[in-house]
This record gives C-alpha cells, structure tokens and sequence, in this order.
C-alpha cells in the first residue's frame, strides 16, 4: 500500500517538474513548484522524517510561493515602465 | 476486512489527487490551476492522517495541522497578485 | 465492529473526495469548479478525518482530529472566496448557461470596481 | 531531439538511483557514532525527540551557523533593495470584507500555533525554524489581507539581535556550569516527557523560533516595501 502512494506521488511529481520548467506562463510555474513541495513534504513522512516533512510543509506552501510572487511583480513592473 | 476498505478509501482519493493534475496540466487560466492546487492540498492532508493512523503514530497529525494552517496562505497570495493587490 | 464504521465512513469521504476532484475536471467555468472543489471536499476530508479517528482511536486521538476539522472549515472557504474575487476582478468570464452575476451588478451600480 | 534524449537518459539515471530508496529500512546498519546518539542520548539529555537533542545540544554549534546564514541572507535582501520614496500603498487593491474579517480570527491562533510548535520541540517533531517559519506565515497573512500594514523594522532587529545575544549566553553559560558550548544541562533534566524537562532546550527553541521569525519577516517586509 505504502509502495502504491509513492509511486503515483513521484510520477505527479516528475509531471509537475516538467510543468514547471517548460510552462512559458511564470505564475504557473510557480504553482507547479508549489505541488512539488506538498508532495515531497509527504515522501519525508514516509521516509519517517516528520521533522522535515514539517520544515518543507511550512517553507515550501507558503513562503516560497510568496517571495517567488513578489519577485514576479517587481520584475513586471520594470518591465512597464 | 475494515484495512482493505481504508486502503481502498486512500487509493480513491489518489485518484482524485490525478484528476486535479490533470486540471493543473489542461486549466486554460491561471485561476483553474490555483484550484488544482487547492483541492490536491485538502487530499493531501487526508493522505497525511491516513499514514499517520496506518503506521500507528500520533506526531504525524502535527504535519497535516501545519499544512491545514499554513497552505491556504499561497491561494491567497495567488489571488491577490492575481487582482493586484500584493 | 467500531472499526468497520469507522472505514465505511472514510470510504464515503474518500468518495466525496473523488467527486470534488472530477467536479473541477467537469465543470464548464472557473467558478463552477471552485464550488465544486471546496464544498464536495470539505465535506470529503471531514467525513475521512472522523472515519480515521473512529476506526484507529488508540493511534489518532479525538482532539487533534477536531482542531484539524476546524482549521480546514475556517480557512478553505476563505482561500476560495479570494481565488473568486480575483478571478472575477480579472474579467475571467462566466459561462453562458449562467443566469445571473450579482458582483457585476453591484459594480455597475456603485460606478467602481468592489 | 538530442536534448529529449539527454533529458530521457537523466530521467532513467535518477530512477535507478532512487528506486532502491523505497526498500530502504531506516534502522539497519548505523555508524558507531549514530549507534552511541540512539542508545545515550535520551539518557544523558532528557529529551523525548532525539533530533532535537541531536540539532541542539550534540550539533548546537551547525545549528549557530545556520541562523547565522539566514542573517547574512536578510541583510543582502535589505542591503540589496531600495527603499521606496513615495509610498504606493493606495495604488494596491484594497482586500474584501471575508479576507479581513477571517484574518482578524484566524492570526492569533496562526501565532498561539507557531508558540506552541516551538515549546513542545523537544517532544514533537518541530521546533525554532518551524515554529518561527509559523509566525511569519501569520504575519504574511495580516501583510495579505491589509495594504496599509506599517512595519517597524527598528523594533524587528532589535527583538533579533536581543534573541541572538542570550541564545550565545546561554551557549556560553554552558560552558561554565556544564559540560561545555551549548550544552542544555545547565538547569536540571526534570521529568522525561514533560514540558519543563530537558534542560535548555525550550529556552533555546523559543530564542530561536523568535530569532527565524523576526528575520523572515524582515526579509519580506523589505521585499514588499522596496521598489
């Protein structure tokens, strides 16, 4: 049963990967980066490290996806003007 | 008999967890895949309080209470640059 | 005996959960599918929680399930409201089956973007 | 085409690599120093989580030099970025009703939730970088849903650098009254699995919950505010 959840969460994985680097839209990419961390957040429970599990739960969810966010805007803003 | 039913309860909701890649993969807007990323977030944290009563510890529900708090956080960060307010 | 309930009530989340998931695969526009993929999986993961807590109470225990229902009933529906006010904000359009769009009409009726 | 094929080949080459993980089993052959941790460590430490005993006491010196890289990374993004003359904050859209009410209910228990993952880190998996990374998620939050939030970034490095300055006495302290830097023996063990045992080390996860959180918040105040 363990064996099943690991194999289909890292092929989503490896699709999300690939989403992530070939979408041409950034804002995309970033949420594919973002499914990619929620992901790995549950391998770490499986490999019976909840210690990091949480450290990728908390930074890669929400804080990542917030800075990448920032950095978009200001990039888009130079862009502009 | 009860194992077989929770394991067949967390293989279902795997393949909800591909269905919304699929989404994620087609969405024509960026909105449809911030969806996607919020319903494969709610799945998984049923996956995470399945492995945690499967493998008989406790500590684990700590990470799936983490994610309930903290994910839906980059949704709205998502939504926000959406309709520029970041 | 309490186990076997127990796994047919995360079998019938697991099941709403499912159908959350194909609603946002089904459903014609943005909206749709958000309603689709919060109410259907709120329910679902609650349903999955209680059926866990249930069947296994000597590994899960009842307080930390309750906090975590709580925590998903208060802040899903806050992520999505957000997601649907942007969407809208950025002219993502309804489908056309859709009879009414009451954002529109409020906006058009104060002059100003709400 | 050669670059699908190179892609293709790097693809199988981390297959191979990584497939013999799912068989691994975490507790089959471990080095003399892995063994001596597992079979002293909650002895000699009082500590119901080894990891953390391990991260703070036995390794407590990485644990320094990892805070010390996640300062040197918030002055780059302060140094880096320019302040904004003229504040643009009403050019940003001002955020609904529902986004500011449920913030207003759900921030403390974001910080009541960050306070209690770093207390309990010697007895949950958790600890001063998950609970501080907690706490500014929260701050994130209010940042989200009110455009005019004013950030006193005097106040924010003073409350890091006070949290740096007693985490290196308490190190120092150990040195004198146990068995040397960083060591959490200074005050007494108290009883195994309760809040108030294992020494110092609830003390120094606070210090460093509040010293990660107060740093990440700097980082993305700094990021908001700039041009």
């Amino acid at each position: 049963m363990i064996t099943i959840i690991v194999i289909v969460l890292g092929l989503i994985m490896i699709i999300a990967a690939f989403l992530a680097i070939y979408q041409k839209n950034l804002v995309a990419a970033v949420i594919s980066a973002g499914v990619i961390s929620l992901l790995a957040s549950i391998l770490y429970l499986l490999l019976a490290a909840p210690d990091v599990a949480m450290t990728e739960a908390a930074i890669g969810s929400g804080l990542t996806t917030v800075v990448f966010l920032y950095a978009i805007s200001k990039i888009k803003k130079k862009d502009g003007e | 008999m009860a194992e077989i039913i929770y394991n067949i309860s967390a293989i279902i909701a795997l393949a909800g967890m591909i269905i919304a890649l699929y989404r994620m993969v087609k969405g024509p807007s960026i909105a449809d895949k911030a969806i996607a990323l919020d319903v494969m977030t709610i799945i998984s944290i049923s996956l995470i309080v399945y492995i945690a009563a499967i493998s008989q510890k406790i500590i684990y529900t700590d990470v799936a209470l983490v994610y309930a708090l903290i994910s839906f956080i980059g949704v709205i960060a998502i939504a926000r640059y959406l309709e520029r307010g970041l | 005996m309490l186990m076997l309930i127990g796994s047919l009530i995360t079998l019938i989340g697991s099941i709403f959960l499912f159908l959350g998931a194909l609603g946002i695969l089904r459903m014609p526009d943005v909206y749709n599918r958000m309603q689709a993929g919060t109410k259907a999986t709120t329910l679902g993961t609650i349903l999955f929680l209680a059926g866990l807590a249930l069947g296994y109470s000597h590994c899960t225990c009842w307080p930390r399930i309750l906090t975590l229902i709580l925590f998903i009933v208060f802040t899903n529906p806050i992520s999505s409201h957000a997601l649907a006010r942007a969407a809208h904000h950025i002219g993502i359009n309804l489908t056309e089956k859709s009879v009414t769009d009451k954002l529109a009409e409020d906006e058009a009726e104060n002059g100003e973007k709400l | 085409m050669v670059k699908r094929i190179i892609i293709l080949l790097v693809i199988v080459f981390f297959a191979i690599i990584i497939f013999p993980l799912l068989k691994v089993d975490p507790t089959d052959s471990l080095s003399s120093l892995a063994t001596k941790y597992i079979r002293d460590g909650a002895d000699e430490l009082g500590s119901a989580n080894l990891v953390t005993s391990i991260v703070v006491t036995y390794r407590g010196l990485d644990t320094l030099g990892e805070v010390a890289v996640l300062f040197i990374a918030t002055a780059g993004v302060g140094f880096l970025l320019r302040k904004k003359k003229n504040s643009s904050a009403n050019k940003r859209r001002k955020s609904s009703e529902i986004l500011s009410s449920g913030t207003s209910f759900l921030v403390p228990i974001i910080f009541l939730f960050g306070v209690y993952i770093f207390t309990h880190g010697h007895l949950t998996p958790g600890g001063g970088f998950q609970g501080g990374v907690v706490i500014a998620s929260g701050v994130l939050l209010l940042m989200l849903s009110d455009v005019s939030l004013k950030f006193n970034h005097f106040l924010l490095s003073a409350i890091e650098s006070f949290s740096g300055f007693f985490y290196i006495i308490i190190g120092i302290l150990g040195l004198f009254l146990a068995g040397g830097f960083l060591d959490n023996r200074i005050f007494s063990l108290g009883t195994f699995g309760n809040i108030f045992s294992a020494g110092a080390i609830p003390i120094i996860y606070s210090l460093l919950g509040i010293k990660v959180g107060s740093e990440l918040v700097g980082i993305l105040g700094n990021l908001r505010d700039s041009e």
